[in-house]
């Protein structure tokens, strides 16, 4: 069943020289309890994604299309009617949990405020939720971890709080917005296991938000790689990172220093990411692309539907080459 | 090979309010030239302490660094010495590592300039090396806003090309970067160690690309080296337990839903190690003594240095299973 | 400009700036052109008094039936000058002692940041107060009373923006190529200081005036029968309900205080906003 | 070598520590060398500057006799050399006893008595209205950024900052006086009106402990239009301030997260935002009230109150040292005071200072 | 009659030190002491010239003005209803020489002494005429012996070290005046409150407060009608007050001047200003109406330093008139030429009678220049400038001179060669043999004819060779309300509270 459903979504920002698209004519479905993984290099537009469905996105910033979640459509939604399902319906983590924790407030008023604001229970009852939301997560000791400040957890643990708080409202969407890039990589792996173990208790719909694609490869059933603001291409996880269909999903994998490539030497794609407002016309990839021809430059590259389950953009799919067949 | 670079017992302590913060707690290490010494651990090891305390930014508490013959001393209000100008670091941050309000070409012809070069030689070789970090020459002109992370990043390697130094050592060169510029850099350091013959520190939290560039490993836990060794040795056989946990941590991108080992807890705080050693209280191996006895730093028999009670002196790493 | 204050938020797109930049290009053209501009000599004198505001004089008499219009515009030849002569002076006496503590850290630097805690501590305008009253009250003693105790602003600044930047890698890494410390601190940290210097000298100036004119309102500043904008407004205060006497000099401290704080806040927006919050601090 | 007697090695300890203890025994340790500090600096800039105390204490007649002006000067010290009078000075300065005004010929602790509460009266609530005000514009000013409430409170703020206390004043109390009758006039009370007993020298606050509250209304309508005045900069200031606090802020990742739950805006603003905007606004607060009355000279000057800024008016004026250093060392004793308050309050409210220092 | 009639606001700018008569010296303290300590003699209304009884009843002078006995009224009481005897007069006068304060002056020369009870002698050595007029001022103001020293007070020769009792007599009275202190506050009000137990005409009030209110509020409040009286306003300032007041116009005792510095060697500009010819440059080239314009209705020029009320005073028709052509050849022929001269002035905002001193200065420039003098205005606080010009360090000066007891000998005895004022103008004692000899003779004159014959000829000399130059005596203005009866203005005390009554 569908839970969230995006169409067309278009994320206008404004920046010093004008308003530009950061996210351009984005669709994607997620099912219940489901994880979808989204990944591209910085500036790819990502977050604003996130942020769209959110209804928190920058200063001045304007989402067009259509956000269906659950039946309703958040495309044009008030802040009131975004704030009623905000925190309840879908949560956020974001990327770093030294800052996104108010340094001021115990982890107990951040834990149950919105609890009792949009659930209406008594003190008595949030402070139970609480105290199961951090075993849940794996706090050691939660009664005295609710009267702790942010500052006495360290990092993996704050994460585990900034988990817990998302999930007081049992929310049927979580997204996590690069969970464990602050982290360092023996704690990543709980953080990992945490959100899968969730997923699976709790029927619960993820979006994964992150550049690197192992931490795809461990937690998502589907994966979506954008590039400028656009997806290049998504389907089925294995899939995709078996057997890239688009060159920059290819290239992405090539740069992974465990790929198979020899020597000391990494494989790097060519050039850099285009800025906000500079995207290339065409396929904003061409500049960068071994496999670029001059139908590349201009126009929208071509959807290209695989299987039913996985689609690519690109006008000249270069590895069109049957199931199973080695490069 | 004589090794160009000696770190011998190094420590090095903060001091936080009254309380001495022991970041580096005795450090063994050696980088010959031509070499690229991978330096790994997690965040707050100890990693940066210990490259600025083999340069001079830091002082060493005790121990000593030994500079192509003779010992670094701290930096002082005065200008360095010209032997140690050999002696070479650049950031991880790449927009803290220029200044923002002077012209790239400046900022590279300032070595050579500080060693007598004239102004136009020094802008003359600031261009070339600039086209050598793949920048164009005309790049000298610009200020640092006008660039992006990894080409900061080469700009700051072009400074320290600037005057020929015999050693680098990279403090997380490219942990800020982008994937493709990441690569990009590492490629250039690669290039750059094999072209003057070089001695590179390489340190990073990243395991994986350590494991492609270096030629040895140094595994940092809390202040201390728990493994040294050849990179492709350690990597068929960790014989620490926490360099097994490390690379039982990386993820892998080939679709096959795996999710890592995690360790339980944090690295800890410094300023209160674990007793005895310090990773036994989240080692999966982990027996009685571990707590109470420090483990002595021993060689096995393929030249690799290990301090772990599991491994004995002399003979081949024992295999490790979590 | 654009490369020193940041290139996104240039003063010019700032609406308020240019309005300062309006009202102090209209005073300096003032002070410049006084004697063209003004209808009458700032000191004639005739034996009429108080003459309200009308078309022969717009901004009416004083006591000795001089006009209030010329009197302004002539005011601004005095309290223009002095006050960014005041700012140019702490600014370089404050940069200096601020650089002396940041460069040389330590004992130093500890001695020198009390004794500018205890300026700070210290009621400037009683210091000023009792300076100008005992060297005498001068416009030029006043300025050297106000120095003495507004340096401490700019030195707390370049001092912390001195050890702020020693922070940065860019030091660390020029004194690894062998940079000596004064070197660093003339070639690699001087413009990182003019900025916020600048800035900050440009938001004192309206208060540099502020102070000018208050001490010349109480009479220890600026003497007559030079006209002088706070001296007029105590003249206006003495004959309290011919309220055109105080209210125009009054008026123009107003207009070029604000027109300066105009023009210091949108320089400092324009700063990066790390600089920004050590400028605001 | 003898022992260090333990009662020496204790207060090392605590010098040394690093707990709230100890930070509080520093800080006030600093505080009272930073005031004996002080001393030197407004004794030697008193010192260096010409003019004569005698003349300008002595009437016309008085002043050609020679008699009298031995008199007078051996009366106030002035015939030892400086550095005596200095040590003599921090002597009696030591024991609270700031010497003998030369123009009033009384103490001046006793005259300090006097006006610091008048003036203390009027910074106290000017500083309440600039805070409560300052921090609701400030606050209204940063959430509707650049939006029009957000500019009229920008430009009205900057006003604040840049008009002329003393015109200010005149302008205000020609209006609200003379014109329009709603404030009493000069002074703290009506003529002849018997001042309520002294407790704390604040006319309101003595009359609300006696009871009286006709005295308190009458002397609270004789001080609102001078604290009034006095308000505006500090308001400006605050504004400005609470601001940009709030936008950086808000721009902070914890208020993202606090949004991301769905809070009202309110809670938003209350809980997470305010709270820790509030610290750095109290600093400045403080800062500014000790500014408010420095800044009273001015004010005070044109409202006739008797308070501090109209002593230390006469005292630079009449070049009466004793006098100006004490009004010196009672506003910087304020605004030290004021930055230590400050220092605990911040170290008891933001636990991630005290995590800190643990 | 309602609490509030009964009393009376008195407004003006407080020029206070303490209410110790032996101490206060300055205008608001006259005010004060007038009501609440009574002096062997005094005068009525604003007149300044007739001595009248205070508290002695009876006085004799003898030929030679060096002896001045005065019977003691047996029916004068202090406020505490114990009777005023001679040793208290001696006390009270000698107290005042002792204690070295301000006024202590007045008793150069002067000795006490009592023979009975109810009789006191003062002698001089030399011929004294102007004693009878001393004896007027508040600082001569008779104090409760008996309290004043059970409070630390002392008449001994010592009584600088060891008189006590200036505080005490802050909190309190101890004389035998109308009215008592209630309380005391340098900087805010002055209470008075009637004396029950006086033994003259009871007090018109039952309570004075005395305010200290700037100029300004002073004339608001006068319009507004708030105060009873209000003291120092200028003509300007009191006009257009509507209806609820009355002015009482008078000529302030007060005379600002001109001088020119006659001290050679200073700097220089004093090299030229000693000319003669500078001086009558200056003194023909100011346009004394423009000042009298300035100084308002009620002001006159000054025609010689001696006020109009006292004896040998100048008539209008003796005043220097503007003369720009003497002016310019003199001026052409003192040499002084292009050299910059200053002028000294009360700076910071000093005014006096509504006057201010910066504003005359810049009259007087504006002359000056004009005739080609190249001035420069050297305004200064009263801290700083009053030293210069007592010092003898200024090059012109624009100052005034207020009287210290009502007579015209303290002209004389201030203004000569080689007198207090003559040497702040750098005039050495010899430079004028006839001035210096009319003052002589006018100083031992005891036929009041004859000596207001001297002091006319002792004007009229100043004014051709001396370097003093005598602007304005400006208009001294008391507004007072109707509500209030008896308001006078007085060269000493201003108002005589003593008489101030409320209107039927
Ligand atoms: N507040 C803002 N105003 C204007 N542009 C913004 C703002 N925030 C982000 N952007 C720009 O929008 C684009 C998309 O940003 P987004 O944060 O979605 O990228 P991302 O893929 O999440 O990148 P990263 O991996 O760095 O988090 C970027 O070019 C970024 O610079
Ligand atoms: N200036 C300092 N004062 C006090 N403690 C410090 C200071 N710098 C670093 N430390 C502490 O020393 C320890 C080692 O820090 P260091 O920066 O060397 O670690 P690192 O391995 O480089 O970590 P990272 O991966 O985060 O860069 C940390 O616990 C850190 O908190
Ligand atoms: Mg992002
Ligand atoms: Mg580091």
């Amino acid at each position: 069943m569908t839970l969230l459903s995006v169409r067309d979504l278009t994320v206008t920002l404004m920046t010093g020289s004008g308003p530009a698209d950061a996210v351009r004519n984005l669709s994607f479905d997620i099912e219940r309890g489901q994880i979808l993984g989204i990944a591209g290099e910085s500036g790819s537009g990502k977050t604003m994604t996130a942020l769209s469905i959110m209804g928190l996105l920058p200063y001045k910033g304007k989402a067009s299309g259509s956000i269906n979640f659950d039946g309703e459509e958040l495309v044009g939604f008030k802040p009131k009617d975004f704030r009623r399902v905000r925190g309840k319906d879908v949560a956020m983590i974001f990327q770093d949990p030294m800052t996104s924790l108010h340094p001021m407030l115990t982890i107990e008023t951040q834990l149950t405020e919105h609890l009792r604001h949009h659930r209406k229970v008594s003190r008595a009852e949030a402070r139970a939720r609480a105290l199961e939301l951090l075993d849940t997560v794996k706090i050691p000791d939660p009664e005295t971890a609710l009267k702790a400040h942010p500052s006495q957890f360290s990092g993996g643990m704050r994460q585990r709080i900034a988990i817990a708080m998302a999930l007081a409202c049992q929310p049927k969407l979580l997204i996590a917005d690069e969970p464990t890039t602050a982290l360092d990589v023996t704690v990543q792996a709980g953080i990992l296991k945490l959100l899968d173990e969730l997923r699976k208790s709790q029927n619960l719909s993820v979006i994964v938000i992150t550049h690197d694609l192992g931490v795809l490869s461990a937690l998502t059933d589907r994966l979506m790689i954008m590039y400028a603001g656009a997806e290049v291409e998504s389907g089925p996880t294995s899939q995709v990172l078996t057997r890239p269909r688009h060159p920059y999903t290819q290239g992405l994998i090539d740069a992974l220093p465990d790929s198979e490539a020899h020597g000391k030497r990494l494989i790097a794609i060519e050039g850099m990411p285009p800025e906000l407002g500079k995207f290339p016309s065409g396929c904003a990839f061409h500049t960068r692309c071994s496999f670029a021809r001059n139908e590349c430059k201009s126009g929208t590259p071509n959807k290209v539907d695989i299987d039913g389950t996985r689609r690519i953009f690109c006008t000249v799919d270069p590895f069109d080459t049957p199931a199973g067949v080695n490069r | 090979m004589k090794p160009i670079v000696e770190v011998k017992n190094l420590s090095v302590e903060y001091t936080r309010g009254d309380q001495k913060v022991r970041a580096v707690a005795g450090v063994d290490l050696e980088v010959s030239a031509g070499e690229i010494l991978g330096l790994v651990g997690e965040s707050g090891c100890g990693k940066s302490t210990l490259g600025k305390a083999i340069v001079g930014i830091l002082q060493g508490a005790e121990g000593e660094v030994n500079f192509d013959g003779q010992q670094v001393s701290k930096i002082g209000r005065g200008q360095r010495d010209a032997h140690y100008r050999n002696l070479q670091m650049i950031f991880q941050d790449p927009y803290g590592s220029l200044n923002p309000r002077r012209k790239i070409g400046d900022q590279i012809a300032d070595g050579p300039r500080i060693s007598g070069v004239s102004k136009a030689d020094a802008l003359e070789k600031a261009e070339s090396l600039l086209e050598r970090v793949g920048l164009p020459r005309n790049a000298v002109e610009r200020y640092p806003h006008q660039f992006s992370g990894g080409q900061r990043q080469r700009i700051a390697i072009a400074r320290a090309l600037a005057i020929s130094p015999k050693v680098i050592i990279a403090d997380e060169p490219i942990s800020a970067l982008d994937t493709s510029s990441q690569a990009a850099v590492a490629n250039l350091l690669v290039n750059l160690v094999e072209e003057f013959q070089m001695g590179l520190i390489f340190i990073s939290h990243d395991l994986s690309i350590v494991r492609r560039i270096s030629d040895r490993v140094a595994v940092m836990y809390l202040g201390k080296i728990v493994e040294t060794g050849k990179t492709e040795e350690i990597w068929n056989s960790p014989a620490h337990p926490y360099t097994k946990a490390l690379m039982s941590a990386i993820t892998h991108a080939d679709g096959k839903a795996f999710i890592p080992l995690d360790l339980p807890g944090d690295v800890p705080n410094p300023a209160y190690p674990p007793s005895g050693c310090r990773f036994h209280p989240r080692c999966p191996l982990a027996q009685a003594e571990c707590g109470s006895s420090e483990p002595v730093h021993v060689s096995l028999s393929d030249g690799r240095k290990v301090s772990c009670i599991l491994q004995q002196a002399g003979s081949a790493p024992k295999a490790l299973t979590f | 400009m654009a490369s020193r204050f940041g290139n996104s938020n240039s003063i010019w797109r700032q609406p308020l700036a240019v309005v300062g930049l309006a009202i102090v290009a209209f005073w300096v053209f003032a002070a410049i052109f006084a004697p063209w501009i003004s209808p009458y000599d700032p000191l004639a004198q005739d034996s009429d008094k108080f003459l309200t505001p009308g078309s022969l004089h717009w901004m009416g008499t004083d006591e000795l039936n001089r006009d209030i219009f010329s009197r302004v515009i002539y005011g601004a030849r005095i309290s223009l000058p002095y006050s960014i002569l005041l700012v140019v002076l702490s600014a370089l006496l404050g940069s200096i002692i601020g650089g002396i503590s940041g460069y040389f850290g330590g004992r130093v630097d500890a001695i020198i940041m009390r004794l500018t805690d205890m300026f700070f501590a210290f009621p400037a305008i009683v210091l000023a107060m009792a300076v100008a009253a005992a060297l005498g009250p001068e416009i030029r003693n006043a300025v050297i009373a106000i120095t003495i105790v507004s340096w401490p602003v700019y030195a707390r600044l370049v001092r912390g923006l001195i050890l702020n930047a020693k922070q940065n890698d860019y030091v660390t890494a020029s004194s690894l190529l062998g940079s000596s410390s004064l070197r660093t601190l003339v070639v690699d940290l001087r413009p990182n200081l003019a900025g916020p210097v600048f800035v900050l000298a440009s938001l004192e100036v309206g208060n540099a005036l502020l102070l000018l004119s208050g001490l010349s309102f109480l009479g220890l500043g600026a003497q007559p029968p030079a006209a002088e904008w706070g001296s007029m407004v105590s003249m206006g205060a003495v004959n309290f309900d011919r309220w055109w006497v105080g209210l125009f000099p009054g008026l123009a401290i107003l207009s070029a205080v604000l027109a300066f704080n105009f023009i210091g806040d949108a320089l400092r927006d324009a700063l990066d906003p790390r600089t920004a919050k050590a400028l605001r601090d | 070598m003898k022992p260090v007697p333990a009662k020496v090695s204790v207060f090392r300890k605590i010098l040394r520590g690093t707990g709230f203890f100890p930070f509080i025994v520093k800080r006030v340790l600093t505080s009272i060398l930073l005031i004996f500090g002080m001393t030197f600096i407004a004794f030697s800039i008193t010192q260096l500057v010409p003019g004569d105390p005698v003349a300008a204490n002595l009437g016309q007649s008085a002043y050609s006799d020679p008699e009298i002006v031995a008199a007078f000067e051996k009366e106030f010290g002035l015939d030892q050399p400086v550095p005596v009078q200095y040590l003599r000075y921090i002597q009696k300065l030591s024991q609270g006893n700031l010497g003998i005004s030369l123009s009033s010929k009384r103490p001046v602790n006793e005259d300090l008595k006097e006006y610091f509460p008048a003036t203390l009266e009027i910074a106290l609530v000017a500083v309440v209205i600039a805070m409560i005000l300052g921090l609701l514009l400030g606050t209204i000013s940063a959430i509707t950024r650049d939006r029009l409430p957000d500019q009229i409170i920008r430009v009205v703020s900057l006003t604040g900052v840049s008009m002329p206390t003393f015109w200010t004043a005149l302008v205000f109390f020609y209006v609200f006086f003379f014109l329009l009758g709603w404030s009493p006039g000069t002074g703290r009370l009506d003529p002849g009106a018997e001042p309520p007993p002294q407790v704390t020298g604040m006319f309101t606050i003595d009359a609300l402990i006696n009871g009286d509250f006709a005295t308190f209304r009458q002397a609270f309508s004789y001080l609102l239009l001078p604290a009034i005045v006095l308000a505006i900069y500090a308001l400006g200031v605050l504004t400005r301030f609470t601001r940009a606090s709030v936008l950086e802020i808000l721009g902070n990742d914890y208020v993202r997260t606090a949004r991301a739950k769905g809070l009202p805006e309110f809670t938003v603003i209350r809980r997470h935002v305010l709270r820790p905007a509030l610290l750095a606004i109290i600093t400045v607060a403080g800062v500014a009230f000790a500014s408010l009355m420095a800044g009273s000279v001015l004010v005070e000057n044109v409202f006739s109150w008797p308070g501090l800024g109209q002593y230390a008016y006469r005292a630079a004026v009449g070049l009466d040292l004793p006098g100006i250093m004490g009004v010196s060392m009672v506003v910087a004793t304020v605004y030290i005071t004021m930055n230590l308050i400050v220092d605990i309050l911040y170290r008891v409210i933001d636990p991630q200072l005290r995590k800190a220092e643990q | 009659v309602s609490a509030a009639a009964k009393t009376l606001t008195v407004e003006t700018v407080f020029q206070l030190t303490s209410t110790d008569p032996a101490r206060s010296f300055e205008q608001t303290g006259n005010m004060i002491n007038r009501a609440l300590y009574e002096t062997l003699l005094t005068y009525k209304g604003g007149d300044a010239a007739t001595p009248v009884p205070g508290v002695a009843s009876k006085w004799s002078v003898n030929a030679n003005a060096t002896e001045f006995t005065f019977t003691i009224n047996p029916k004068a009481k202090f406020s505490d209803g114990t009777k005023v005897t001679s040793a208290d007069v001696v006390f009270s006068l000698n107290r005042l020489k002792n204690v070295k304060g301000n006024p202590s002056s007045l008793m150069n020369g002067i000795t006490v002494s009592a023979p009975d009870a109810g009789t006191v002698v003062l002698t001089t050595a030399n011929p004294t005429p102007q004693v009878l007029a001393i004896v007027t001022s508040p600082a001569l103001g008779i104090l409760n012996s008996k309290v004043v020293k059970a409070n630390g007070g002392t008449d001994a020769a010592d009584a600088k070290d060891t008189d006590k009792a200036l505080d005490f007599l802050k909190t309190q009275s101890a004389g035998s005046g109308p009215y008592i202190l209630k309380s005391f506050n340098l900087t805010t009000e002055v209470v008075l409150v009637k004396n029950t137990k006086y033994w003259g005409t009871a007090a018109g009030y039952d309570q004075i407060v005395v305010r200290n209110v700037p100029v300004n509020v002073q004339r608001l409040n006068a319009i507004k009608g708030t105060s009873s009286i209000a003291v120092d306003l200028s003509p300007d300032q009191a006009e257009g007050l509507g209806s609820k007041v009355y002015v009482v116009e008078g000529k302030a005792s007060n005379v600002f001047f001109l001088y020119l510095s006659q001290n050679k060697d200073f700097s220089a500009a004093t090299a030229f200003t000693s000319n003669a010819k500078c001086v009558e440059a200056a003194r023909y080239a100011i346009n004394y109406n423009k000042i009298v314009r300035y100084a308002g209705r009620g002001a006159v020029q000054a025609p010689g330093i001696i006020p109009s009320f006292f004896s040998g005073a100048l008539k209008a028709k003796d005043a220097i008139k503007q003369d720009t052509a003497r002016a310019k050849t003199a001026f052409d022929a003192c040499g002084i030429k292009d050299t910059p001269v200053s002028i000294g002035f009360w700076g910071d905002g000093g005014a006096v009678n509504g006057l201010s001193f910066a504003s005359l200065t810049a009259l007087v420039d504006e002359d000056l220049r004009a005739v080609g003098f190249k001035t420069k205005l050297a305004g200064a606080p009263i801290a700083v400038s009053l030293p210069l010009y007592r010092e003898n360090k200024e090059e012109m000066g624009l100052w005034l001179w207020g009287p210290d007891w009502p007579d015209s000998t303290n002209y004389t005895e201030s203004f000569s060669p080689g007198t207090k004022v003559g040497l702040r103008m750098g005039w050495k004692a010899g430079s004028d043999s006839v001035i210096e000899e009319l003052r002589a003779r006018a100083s031992t004159e005891t036929n009041t004819k004859k000596r207001a014959a001297l002091f006319r000829e002792w004007q009229i000399e100043m004014n051709k060779r001396s370097p003093l130059i005598p602007l304005v005596q400006p208009a001294a203005i008391v507004v007072s309300n109707k509500s209030v009866v008896g308001t006078s203005d007085h060269p000493i005390w201003k108002v005589n509270l003593a008489e101030v009554r409320p209107a039927k």
